[in-house]
């Protein structure tokens, strides 16, 4: 069984269609990529897949769990966790409570255990900074874990988010340009993060990029998304020497 | 029937006075994403201010005996205080709003709100605790349409209000300061972008919205002589009710809904109780907004507080 | 020397965007900047613009005068240069006609806006079809068209364009291009920053490559477009 | 020349630096020691001391009252609060400076809830004999007391969660008329109700109850502003909740049982100073709490980005509705104490400029910040007391003062900061390594 699998998805916003008929199978373990020019509508895909939008039409199933018309904070719980092209970190929240909030769901004390601060409530607190904490170490940024998350540098910032994500226990990981904005330096760091959260926590993982040279590397599987419409789905090397890739997404050869 | 014609009468005069001033909130959100909490208090300051127009003027025929009739001296009394009224304006926006554009929309909005009770102490501190009663320049003569009695203050309330509304439409439709203030209401970034000033906009609304709450509190003048410094709370706020049920930043909208309200009241006043007045007209506009958020013309984005 | 950008440098907050950057433009060039998305080229333009404030010790000089001293409507209005920003930032609740008129608000010379009006609409005739439509209601090409008619009417020493191509279908780019040729062609400095690297090596004369902040390497298109890192990098082989 | 300027000036830097080194080796417990002796030498000399410094009376509000009203005794007062407050403050501190270190390292080592009943056993010793040398001083501080609830209770919903809120007078008043309520149908004979069902000697028992029913009826109307909540944000709420307050008010001033536009009066008089303040106490340390575990830091998470929240598993909706409840129950339960001090009320009380009030001082002291509500409250309700003699022009000052806050700090004095008791409780560590 598929650990998500999508069917003929297609959504549209307002008269305007964003997504069209789109299908996705991801194995457990797998990467897959999803790689296209500005605007083909590949964010709105992850939007769709994690309940921010409900699509138009199609099927979306985790696990064999429906998931159309649950509320994004339920999907999150069932096993999709995600990051955002740019990154959504709480503006006035420390390294340490990002990646606790995340654990939001795991949360066993009542709103009553919170009010009155009670001794379970005190040792939940302690197990998910412990939790928390070992997230921070496997991404290297343990050392910020007081210091306000906006305020760190751009590549410790992308580290943070993508520990929050991890904290929610997920089972697809859905990384929206994990590299935008990197240097080269960085980026090999995040391929080798990336690498290393795929086989120590065993997830499977979903995302898109811009950096063809991140997606050959990473990904099984390379869709190409081009105005909503997925034209092409392959291995690396497939995409890579699509011709309809070639031209929609390297721009076309022949200009003048 | 009569009595229902009556109270569309009586609605339409009630609702200029929202309409007016709900078109000052709205004006300034529109451009600024701000509400101006100060421009109740503005209506009550013009208010005033026509009050020492109309009496200057009136002091001026007495000294000079140059008989200049009471419809002239009306049109005069709206024309200046307008005019100085707009300075208000011009100044809450550089003292109060200016400086914080940048900060979270929180902050101005207690700013403004501050500003409003300053000018409402200043007032009481400078003309003392009496209620000052409008000079009525014209005679009251009252005109009857079948059962329906209509006085010619009320039509030159309605009058006077419909063509301001009508001027500001023309304003904003066809100069090239309204074409500016329709884009900085659509994009508020680029708008330096066509070499357009923000710090030149931004005033002139604040002053256009300024000129129309003196208007406004003239012609409340005229209706319900007795002026105090609190009267621009029940009505600001209640405008400032108006101008979000229009949609916020929708002038179309905010004088659309600033008649609705008046006729909400009116009509509320005319079935039941006229105690129950505010409990309903607030439940109604509750329950509007609970299942239209943004308003009968507001653009359904969601604007947080930045903080 | 038109344009003259010495040491700039932009931060957002803490995080700065831009470190010491330094390149100039002539009169009547075409230069673009390519680079990676997040690399700093959209800021560049922002800062050239006054819509960002450039940090102490940037110096930014056009027909020599000091850049930093104009407000960003100044900038446009007295100094002639023009930005399409990204994502074309039309106004939609305005008509054709009024975003082109917009553009002249500080403008005093009558007879000459109406010269430009025609201008642009020959140049995009389709524009002329469209003239009382809202620019909402505008097709993505049509919206290009129209940001660019636009830049062209506010000001026309120098005009910033930034990633032109976008969203528009290989066609309607070539044409989109043709323009700015013809535009360029009437004495118009051009300044593009593309995503499209091909295709913007192609069109301009000179290029500057930007990379997380940092020029790492400038030259004339054709050496740029051989240049193998720049072809491993940012022409996909 | 230079040389001696030089040295001046160290030694201005070293009297300084002396001076924040002798503050920062006093525990918090001296602090209380050093304020409950100050105001002993008040209770048993204040009025000698006065009379020798030709005051009339021992200035109530530290002097801050008559200085205005009569400039002259502004000598007299300065001295009067050396005498009474300052020396002996210093003198207790400065003795019992290593008792107090030693005494806040035993509580230390005992349980927080312990230390805590110390620490505030102590302040409200020196609280309650403060208040009890006049009828003025316990009325303000009652009054101070339930702002600081109000402004806290506001400042979950406003700062915390970054929403506009303006229907707290509207909460306030349901807690307030709710309570009121329950204590004149019970335990008071009155015109409204009738004689009392039972005995009045259970009132004070039963009081609490009473409040806490005005507190749940204030969370049941908060409902109202908490549903739209989900799917507005910002300036729409902000007029719900403004629409939702006008309905109370004026709802109450159509129910005739409830006295109508007259109010309600003679409400029995329970609210003594140690049940403001153990209320007081209790309401800080639930909403403390709350805000500094996870659950309640998603208030801020849904502030500061509520997509990101939604998608990092955050219940948003019940977040909202919890803190929409939560806040208003505390405004209701403040209501309630404030109905029983003023023993009077009317819908007039609860109106706009209440709720201006209460957003000067929440915003003047600091959003998402406990120590800001509390700094704010104490403070705006203070100076309202002391600008008292100017009359209306204390309703310029204010607003002044607050416009400059927002111009140079928009979000407040003291925002963003954790409250921490358990440091705050500490021994001074430099002393006792000593």
């Amino acid at each position: 069984m598929a650990l998500l699998r999508v069917d003929n998805m297609t959504h549209y916003f307002g008269g305007l269609r964003a997504v069209h008929n789109y299908s996705l199978i991801l194995e457990p373990g797998h990467i897959v990529g999803l790689i296209g020019p500005n605007g083909a509508g590949k964010t709105t895909i992850f939007n769709l897949i994690s309940g921010i939008h409900t699509p138009t039409e199609g099927n979306i199933e985790l696990e064999g769990h429906n998931l159309i018309g649950h509320h994004p904070h339920e999907i999150a719980s069932m096993g999709l966790g995600r990051t955002f092209q740019n990154l959504l970190l709480w503006r006035h929240m420390t390294v340490l409570e990002h990646v606790k909030m995340a654990c939001y769901s795991q949360l066993e004390y009542g709103i009553w255990g919170a009010f009155f601060g009670s001794r379970f409530c005190h040792q939940e607190e302690k197990r998910l900074t412990a939790k928390a904490m070992h997230l921070l170490e496997t991404f290297d940024v343990a050392h910020f874990s007081s210091q306000l998350a906006v305020s760190l540098p751009y590549g410790a910032q992308r580290r943070v988010e993508m520990a929050r994500a991890m904290a929610t226990n997920p089972k697809v990981l859905f990384l929206d340009e994990p590299t935008a904005g990197m240097t080269p330096d960085e980026l090999n760091r995040m391929i080798s993060i990336i690498r290393k959260i795929h086989e120590e926590f065993d997830v499977a993982i979903f995302l898109i990029e811009h950096r063809l040279k991140f997606v050959m590397e990473l990904c099984e599987r390379i869709q190409t998304l081009v105005f909503g419409e997925v034209i092409a789905e392959g291995s690396p090397e497939e995409t890579q020497n699509n011709p309809h890739v070639i031209e929609a997404y390297l721009g076309s050869e022949d200009i003048h | 029937m009569d009595l229902f014609l009556q109270n569309i009468v009586n609605g339409l005069q009630w609702g200029s006075f929202y309409a007016l001033i709900a078109l000052g909130y709205s004006m300034v959100y529109s451009i600024l994403m701000l509400f101006n909490f100060a421009h109740g208090d503005v209506f009550m300051v013009g208010s005033y201010i026509g009050f020492g127009v109309a009496t200057a003027l009136l002091g001026f025929v007495a000294l000079t005996g140059i008989p200049l009739p009471g419809w002239l001296i009306l049109i005069l009394t709206i024309l200046f205080s307008m005019f100085i009224t707009s300075f208000v304006g011009v100044f809450i926006e550089r003292v109060g709003y200016r400086p914080l554009r940048d900060a979270p929309r929180a902050s101005a909005a207690i700013t403004g709100l501050m500003i409003g009770i300053i000018l409402e102490t200043g007032n009481l501190a400078i003309l003392g605790a009496r209620r000052l009663s409008f000079p009525q320049l014209i005679e009251s003569v009252t005109y009857q349409f079948g059962g329906i009695y209509v006085t010619n203050k009320k039509i030159l309330i309605v009058g006077v209000s419909l063509g301001l509304m009508y001027l500001l439409h023309r304003f904003i439709q066809k100069s090239k300061w309204g074409m500016a203030m329709r884009a900085m209401s659509f994009d508020f970034e680029v708008v330096p972008l066509m070499g357009v000033s923000i710090n030149r906009i931004a005033p002139l609304t604040f002053a256009i919205g300024s000129a129309l709450a003196a208007a406004a509190g003239i012609l409340y003048g005229l209706a319900y002589p007795v002026l105090d410094p609190y009267m621009g709370i029940l009505l600001g706020w209640k405008a400032f009710v108006a101008a979000i049920l229009g949609g916020r930043g929708s002038i179309l909208g905010a004088a659309l809904a600033g008649f609705l309200l008046g006729f909400i009241e009116i009509f509320v006043a005319w079935v039941f109780p006229s105690t129950l007045r505010d409990v309903i007209a607030y439940s109604i506009i509750l329950l509007i907004l609970t299942f239209r958020p943004h308003g009968f013309f507001g653009q359904a984005h969601s604007t947080q507080l930045r903080l | 020397m038109q344009l003259e950008i010495k040491n700039l440098h932009v931060s957002y907050g803490k995080i700065r965007a831009l470190h010491a950057i330094d390149f100039s433009i002539d009169k009547g060039e075409i230069v673009c900047i390519i680079g990676a998305n997040g690399a700093g080229k959209s800021t560049t333009l922002r800062a050239i613009s006054r819509l960002l404030p450039a940090d102490r010790g940037s110096v930014m000089t056009f027909e020599g005068k000091n850049l930093l001293r104009y407000q960003p409507d100044k900038v446009v209005s007295q100094l002639g240069i023009s930005h399409v920003p990204e994502g074309r930032r039309l106004f939609g609740n305005l008509t054709v006609m009024e975003n082109l008129q917009l553009a002249t608000f500080a403008r005093r010379d009558k007879d000459s806006i109406a010269r430009d009006v025609a201008q642009v609409f020959s140049i995009f005739p389709r524009l002329m079809e469209r003239k009382s439509q809202m620019a909402g209601t505008l097709s993505g090409g049509e919206q290009q068209m129209l940001a660019v008619g636009r830049a062209y009417m506010s000001g026309r020493r120098l005009m910033l364009l930034d990633e032109p191509s976008m969203g528009l279908a290989p066609l309607l780019m070539l044409s989109m291009f043709e323009a700015l040729k013809e535009i360029n062609r009437e004495g118009t400095t051009i300044l593009l920053v593309e995503q499209n690297a091909r295709l913007a090596l192609k069109f301009a004369q000179r290029a500057y490559v930007l990379e997380n902040g940092r020029l790492v390497l400038q030259g004339l298109s054709g050496e740029l477009l051989n240049n193998p890192e720049v072809k491993k990098a940012y022409l996909g082989g | 020349m230079d040389i001696q300027d030089h040295t001046s000036q160290l030694h201005k830097k070293g009297f300084r630096a002396r001076l924040q080194g002798f503050v920062a080796t006093v525990p918090l417990i001296g602090w209380f020691l050093g304020f409950l002796g100050a105001v002993l030498v008040e209770y048993l000399l204040g009025d000698l001391i006065s009379y020798y410094l030709y005051l009339p009376k021992i200035p109530v509000l530290f002097g801050l009252l008559s200085v205005l009203k009569k400039p002259l005794l502004i000598p007299g007062t300065i001295a009067y609060l050396i005498l009474v407050y300052g020396l002996p403050i210093l003198i207790i501190v400065k003795t019992l400076q290593k008792q107090a270190n030693k005494l806040a390292g035993f509580l230390d080592k005992r349980p927080v809830s312990v230390a805590a009943f110390v620490h505030l056993g102590l302040f409200y010793g020196a609280l309650h004999l403060w208040a009890d040398m006049s009828d003025y001083r316990l009325l303000v501080l009652k009054l101070t007391m339930i702002a600081v609830m109000l402004t806290l209770s506001i400042n979950v919903i406003n700062g915390y969660m970054g929403e506009f809120s303006c229907s707290h007078p509207g909460f306030m008043a349901l807690g307030a008329y709710t309570a009121s309520t329950i204590t004149l149908l019970f335990f008071a004979n009155d015109k409204q109700f009738g004689d009392a069902l039972l005995p009045e000697t259970f009132g004070l028992y039963f009081f609490p109850l009473a409040l806490i029913a005005g507190g749940i009826a204030a969370a049941i109307g908060a409902l109202v502003i908490a549903i739209p909540s989900f799917r507005t944000r910002g300036d729409y709420l902000a007029i719900i909740s403004l629409a939702f307050l006008f309905i109370v008010k004026s709802l109450i001033e159509n129910l005739e049982f409830l006295g109508g536009p007259r109010g309600m009066s003679s409400q029995p008089h329970y609210s003594t100073l140690p049940m403001v303040f153990t209320v007081m106490v209790l309401c800080i340390w639930i909403i403390n709490n709350f805000v500094r575990s996870t659950m309640g830091k998603a208030l801020n998470a849904v502030r500061d980005n509520e997509l990101a929240a939604e998608a990092m598993t955050v219940n948003t909706r019940k977040t909202k509705i919890i803190t929409f409840m939560f806040g208003a129950f505390w405004a209701g339960v403040a209501g309630g104490l404030f109905a029983h001090v003023l023993r009077y009320v009317n819908p007039g009380s609860f109106g706009i400029q209440r709720l201006a009030e209460i957003l000067a001082m929440v915003y003047f002291g600091g959003l998402n910040s406990v120590t800001g509500s509390i700094v704010g409250a104490v403070s705006i309700n203070i100076l309202s007391e002391a600008l008292r003699p100017l009359e209306i022009y204390k309703w310029i000052i204010i607003p002044l003062l607050l416009i400059l806050v927002m111009l140079f700090r928009p979000t407040g004095l003291i925002a963003f900061t954790e409250f921490k008791p358990k440091e705050l409780m500490k021994p001074r560590q430099q002393f006792v390594e000593e």
